[in-house]
């Protein structure tokens, strides 16, 4: 079992980062693009390596010194490479290195090439470091390092203002999130001892009656950062406005990779879960409320990253639902289809996008099929997997997801309910946005779209391919090999039937939403708007995103700003902090005012004070006081003690 | 003769010259009022602790004593020399020695 | 022959100090101080430390106070100006000085314990402070070196006129 | 050792040590101005005694009787202080010359020098450092511009170069282990002229850097800037007549006898024959006696002799050249010669 060390996989996109941070300004753009290519290649090799010599047990790879030493609290910097580890790594570096290919493309006529690529790379070092965590403490210098890298690239065009605006909302709500994973990591030292994933699971097991308690507070804990990480409710704000970034990283951070590291976080940490059924029924509430709410949301945007974004929150959702009835395996296969569709599809609107010039608007769309066939096709494909219509990939995850919840007992049924509906919502939107960018007749005249260069498209076939095929593996298979890292899938009263129908009738939901798609925006293109006319309270509601950000302003925001402004600012600063300020240099002035004379600057009067101090200290020194006066200072604070 | 050829200095009059060129040091540099006066004074005092350096040294047997004298004289040369050339710069700019008149930072 | 020598030298170590004082121009004081200096290269003879006295007379009167000559002729300094700048010299520094000496001297009149020197008392041969100088105390020694070159360093700094300093004059005349 | 019979025998030892130097400074004078001369292709002094041989007592009661002279305008204590000071450094230094075998005379006394002492090499240095303020004094306190410059220059070269006149002889006390001249002049004692220092010693280097820098320290040709008749008119001495500029004069002349007997101890062998120990030492008492004498002073004689050579034949450096010659070239020389030796003494 020769595999290559496991910290060679962070350290090339760490090399990037640097030469291209540093260097990167002063080289020409061949050598900053094999610079930024070589390193997620050289990572996805080494991985790939790991993979073929894999052999199921799994490599733990232990820094020698150790990192953090408090008492008996002993932190290494540990990296691990199991199951789940390889496959998020597989799903991340791999489809890491076509975002990249794809981005060599897209980004040719941007400013800061070199900064961009080396933020792309800086992302991939805290993503691996993140993925490869063997204690919850590296996790979480990955998981604010990914945090930092995203902030990053929301904001790459800084000199917009709503991109920066962007990158500091994604980067404010995720400290909310955080400070749940930091007040998770607390709670496990006080209660375990240790941070390392085995040992804690371990000491779990150790007692195995061990339910709920502070394991529930810990597993919440550990959802709020999860929530704040993965566009859950409530914290899922960040995430429409992330798509401010360029589009490859939309692709890679917000679709693929970083957005799936809550879900990925509580796989990894799925012991506790497991003892606390109530916080696990916490996530599968979260998860199917965002996943409804959000699909309902993406059926009235009109911006097709948005339209994405959206559904990508829903699809997260579903991965929470898959967590929060224990099927962690079918929550991680969704994970990984959903990367590859997900990815697909955003580099397909960016594809577009490019293609148009930079146009979004859905509504200035239509018709592009003939201008645009290599994305056109790709994009169906990656339409067809979302929507769950075999034989591609999405069928297979989220069928598996439905079923794990279905045979969950009554409460599963409703989630199943939940989950199908948004199936269907999403087939509609998703559909929708198909109809209105490809078919049809253009709508505006002013486009002359041309159809990206094969760089892009190379990316693109590949992940097409991917996102028909990757599915086919079989949940069963799948949740076989990931059994040893995240527990075997339990799905009981396995029974064909159930099975059987549970797929016709996800299938039908699917065809359904095509259906309505198909009536609503290409045979009858007036009927939205009569269906809109006709709720236009509803209709409003959604085109809106339920008011969140505004009621989130309105409650939050505003009130501490408020009290910033009037009692930090106004009392505390002013007055107090202002008003101490004052005091302070009165008295310094005034004390200067006095002593000023002292300060005469001639040299033998400061020879004159040193002589006299000089000779106060040997006075103080040689003359025996306690023999002259009884109540020296010493006896003086005796007696004071007693 | 031979008598008072053998007689013995007691090392407290050695300490006492010390302490009063010392104290002679101190006073040259409180009421002399050309800078070079004054660092001589402060030579003086030097000179006058190294005495009671090479006395106790003498009354403890102890070599490192004298060394510490030997350090003092190097550590003194280079004062010498950086206060020589602290008061050249001065003189070059104000023109003048008078310690009285040299009592403002800026020109 | 030690007693007498000491009181010859202690006089002339005392009348050095007190001319140091009492001359207004600075090249007597430095006269003066060479005297003192020579005068305690004798006693520190009487006490047995010959390298040293050598010492005093080599590296003090003879390179540190030529250099003190050398920057009274250089400025051509004259006598010094009776100007009443301090009183703080007055009121505050004559007490204390007077002060130290007495405790001092109080404390050293009072000491128990402190030995004679005379004609039998053994002589500190250079071997045994270059003994204890390059082994025990050769890092001190070495950084004192460090030292005197960066007192050499800044006194040539000092002293050579700066760019800024060279064009100071120009400056002044066009005011 | 009674005190009386000591103090006696040695206030004789001075006395004739002191007549003898300043009868050798007075014929140094006389061999100068004759060897000048014929290395000028002129006879020099030849009017006064044979040969002129009489010429230096004549010189002396000259001086003697001339007005002494002490312009208005000069500062008086130091003005008289300067030549007192200069004198008395060049007469001092015979004090701690052995210049003969060590012989026990009455009271248990060494006739051949007058003190022996541990540090006689740091005594010499001492006395050598303390030579400058005669010449300093003399040019400040005679309040011309001309003696001012010369005597600047004077404590700038005399400063200068004593670094490395110093340091040059630290190879030889590396080498002997000891200040103590007697024991220098012993150790080299061995082998006769293989084991004098400038060959045996491996001191060669030392040697030149000593005699150049001693020749600066002694104001003398080439480096004779103090005085420069053609620049500064005769330099520090410019307001000094009679017997007081004789003092200046004998000064210079006797520190140059000074370098030649140190450079003969530490560097030639002292009084030791070429041949030191390896001939047996005669059998008469006196021949004993007089013998290392004899080598000495032919010793002395030839860096006499070597001066006037010197003076006779090289050009008068320019200032700048002398200080860049001072602290360029002979400082890091003997900063070498030094680290050469201890490597040489460790590794042999």
């Amino acid at each position: 079992m020769n595999v290559l060390p496991l910290w060679l996989i962070p350290l090339f996109p760490l090399a990037g980062f640097l030469l291209n941070g540093i260097r990167g300004r002063c080289l020409p753009k061949w050598q900053v693009t094999t610079l930024a290519l070589a390193a997620p290649l050289a990572s996805f090799a080494v991985v790939l390596n790991a993979a073929r010599r894999f052999a199921g047990m799994p490599i733990v790879e232990t820094c020698p010194f150790p990192w953090i030493e408090v008492g008996a609290l002993r932190i290494d910097f540990s990296f691990v490479l199991d199951q789940l580890s390889l496959v998020m790594l597989l799903v991340v570096t791999g489809v890491g290195l076509l975002i990249h290919i794809y981005s060599v493309g897209y980004m040719a006529e941007e400013k800061g090439y070199a900064r961009y690529f080396s933020y792309l790379n800086l992302f991939l070092f805290f993503m691996n470091v993140l993925v490869l965590a063997g204690n919850a403490l590296v996790m979480f210098i990955g998981w604010e390092g990914v945090g930092l890298a995203s902030y990053l690239l929301i904001g790459f065009y800084f000199e917009k203002n709503s991109a920066a605006n962007a990158g500091k909302k994604a980067f404010l709500v995720n400290r909310v999130g955080d400070f749940g994973f930091l007040v998770a990591l607390f709670l496990l030292i006080a209660n375990f001892g240790t941070l390392t994933f085995t040992e804690i699971a371990t000491k779990i097991a150790a007692c195995a009656g061990w339910q709920g308690g502070v394991i529930t507070v810990i597993a919440l804990c550990l959802l709020l950062g999860a929530t704040g990480k993965s566009a859950q409710l409530p914290l899922y704000v960040w995430l429409p406005d992330a798509m401010e970034g360029p589009t490859p990283v939309s692709a890679l951070i917000h679709a693929a990779t970083m957005v799936t590291a809550g879900v990925y976080m509580i796989a990894r940490l799925h012991v506790l879960f497991a003892h606390s059924p109530f916080a696990l029924g916490i996530v599968a509430i979260v998860g199917a409320a965002t996943a409804i709410f959000a699909a309902t949301i993406g059926l009235a945007q009109n911006d097709i990253k948005r339209v994405l974004a959206y559904s990508t929150i829903s699809q997260l959702g579903y991965m929470f639902l898959a967590c929060g009835v224990a099927a962690y395996s079918a929550g991680i296969f969704h994970l990984m289809t959903h990367a590859f569709f997900k990815a697909l599809l955003f580099l397909a609107a960016g594809s577009v996008i490019h293609g148009l010039g930079g146009e979004q608007d859905l509504r200035k769309m239509g018709g592009l099929w003939k201008k645009l066939p290599v994305t056109f096709a790709v994009t169906t494909v990656g339409v067809l997997a979302i929507s769950g219509i075999p034989p591609f990939a999405g069928f297979y995850s989220k069928d598996a997801i439905l079923y794990a919840a279905f045979v969950q007992g009554p409460g599963g049924m409703a989630l199943w309910l939940v989950g199908a509906i948004t199936a269907l919502l999403t087939s509609v939107y998703m559909f929708r946005l198909w109809y209105m960018v490809f078919l049809g007749k253009p709508r505006s005249e002013d486009v002359h779209p041309r159809e990206s260069p094969w760089t892009m498209l190379g990316p693109l076939v590949a992940l097409a391919l991917l996102a028909l095929g990757g599915g086919w593996i079989g949940i069963e298979h799948f949740s076989s090999f990931l059994a040893p890292s995240t527990g075997p899938l339990s799905l009981e009263a396995v029974t064909p039937h159930l099975e059987r129908n549970l797929s016709i009738a996800a299938v039908g939901i699917a065809l359904l939403g095509w259906l309505i798609a198909h009536i609503l925006y290409y045979a009858k293109p007036s009927a939205p708007a009569t269906l809109a006319g006709a709720a236009p309270r509803v209709y409003k509601l959604i085109a809106h995103k339920y008011y969140v950000d505004e009621i989130y302003s309105a409650v939050l925001v505003k009130p501490l700003l408020l009290f910033s402004r009037c009692f930090l600012g106004w009392v505390v600063d002013g007055a107090i902090l202002g008003g101490l300020a004052w005091l302070l240099a009165a008295l310094a002035n005034l004390g200067g005012m006095i002593l000023q004379r002292w300060q005469s600057g001639n040299l033998r009067s400061y020879a004159a004070w040193i002589a006299a101090g000089a000779a106060a200290l040997l006075l103080y020194a040689l003359v025996p006081w306690n023999a002259l006066w009884p109540l020296s200072l010493d006896t003086l604070l005796k007696g004071m003690g007693h | 003769m031979n008598g008072f050829l053998a007689q013995q200095v007691p090392l407290s009059w050695f300490l006492l010259l010390s302490a009063a060129l010392f104290a002679l040091g101190i006073v040259g540099f409180l009421f002399k009022r050309n800078l070079i006066t004054i660092f001589l004074s402060i030579e003086l005092m030097l000179n006058a602790v190294n005495l009671s350096f090479v006395t106790f040294a003498s009354q403890w047997h102890a070599v490192k004593g004298q060394i510490f004298v030997f350090f003092v004289m190097m550590v003194a040369a280079a004062e010498s020399a950086v206060g020589l050339a602290i008061i050249i710069a001065i003189f070059r700019v104000r023109a003048t020695l008078a310690v009285d008149q040299i009592d403002r930072m800026k020109r | 022959m030690h007693l007498i020598f000491f009181l010859i030298f202690a006089a002339f170590c005392l009348a050095g100090a007190v001319n140091l004082l009492v001359q207004t121009h600075p090249i007597n004081s430095a006269l003066s101080l060479i005297v003192v200096m020579i005068s305690l290269a004798v006693l520190y003879l009487l006490l047995g430390a010959e390298f040293l006295a050598a010492a005093q007379i080599i590296v003090y009167a003879g390179a540190v106070m030529v250099l003190f000559t050398f920057v009274v002729m250089l400025l051509n300094a004259g006598s010094e100006e009776r100007t009443h700048g301090s009183h703080a010299a007055y009121s505050i520094g004559l007490p204390a000085v007077v002060a130290i000496f007495a405790i001092i001297a109080t404390v050293l009149l009072r000491a128990q314990g402190l030995g004679t020197v005379g004609p039998a008392n053994a002589i500190t041969t250079t071997e045994e402070l270059s003994t204890v100088l390059f082994t025990e105390l050769l890092l001190p020694f070495e950084v004192t070196s460090v030292l005197i070159l960066i007192a050499i360093l800044g006194a040539v700094a000092l002293a050579s006129k700066g760019r800024g300093e060279a064009n100071a004059p120009k400056e002044r005349s066009q005011r | 050792m009674t005190i009386l019979p000591f103090i006696l025998w040695s206030l004789l030892k001075v006395i004739v040590a002191t007549v003898i130097l300043l009868m050798g400074v007075a014929y140094t004078v006389l061999l100068e101005r004759k060897l000048v001369g014929r290395i000028q292709n002129r006879w020099g002094p030849t009017r006064v005694g044979p040969f002129g041989l009489l010429q230096p007592l004549v010189d002396g009661a000259k001086s003697f009787l001339k007005e002494d002279v002490i312009p208005a305008h000069v500062y008086k204590p130091l003005y008289l202080l300067a030549p007192i000071l200069s004198l008395g450094c060049a007469l001092i230094l015979i004090g701690v010359v052995p210049f003969g075998e060590p012989k026990i005379g009455p009271a248990g006394m060494n006739l051949f020098e007058i003190s022996n002492t541990n540090i006689g090499l740091l005594v010499i240095l001492a006395v050598t450092s303390m030579g400058v303020y005669g010449v300093v004094l003399a040019g400040w306190s005679s309040n011309n511009k001309f003696s001012l410059l010369g005597s600047l220059r004077s404590s700038a070269q005399m400063v200068s170069y004593e670094l490395a006149l110093g340091l040059s002889l630290v190879g030889v006390v590396l080498h002997s282990g000891t200040f103590n001249l007697r024991s220098i002049v012993e150790q080299q004692a061995t082998l006769g002229i293989a084991s004098w220092n400038v060959f045996g010693g491996l001191q060669f280097l030392g040697f030149f850097i000593y005699i150049i820098a001693a020749f600066a320290e002694t104001n003398r040709s080439p480096f004779d800037l103090v005085e420069a008749e053609s620049e500064l008119a005769g330099g520090y001495n410019i307001e000094y007549s009679s017997m007081k500029f004789a003092m200046f004069f004998m000064a210079e002349y006797g520190n140059m006898i000074n370098v030649g007997c140190v450079a003969t101890l530490l560097f030639f062998g002292g009084w030791t024959s070429p041949l030191g120990n390896l001939i047996p030492p005669p059998q008469n008492i006196l021949i004993h006696a007089l013998f290392p004498l004899f080598w000495f002073v032919l010793k002395v004689f030839s860096f006499l002799c070597l001066y006037v050579w010197v003076r006779g034949t090289l050009p008068r450096f320019r200032y700048d050249q002398l200080m860049n010659f001072g602290w360029r070239v002979l400082l890091p020389l003997s900063i070498l010669n030094i680290v050469a030796t201890s490597l040489w003494l460790a590794f042999r």
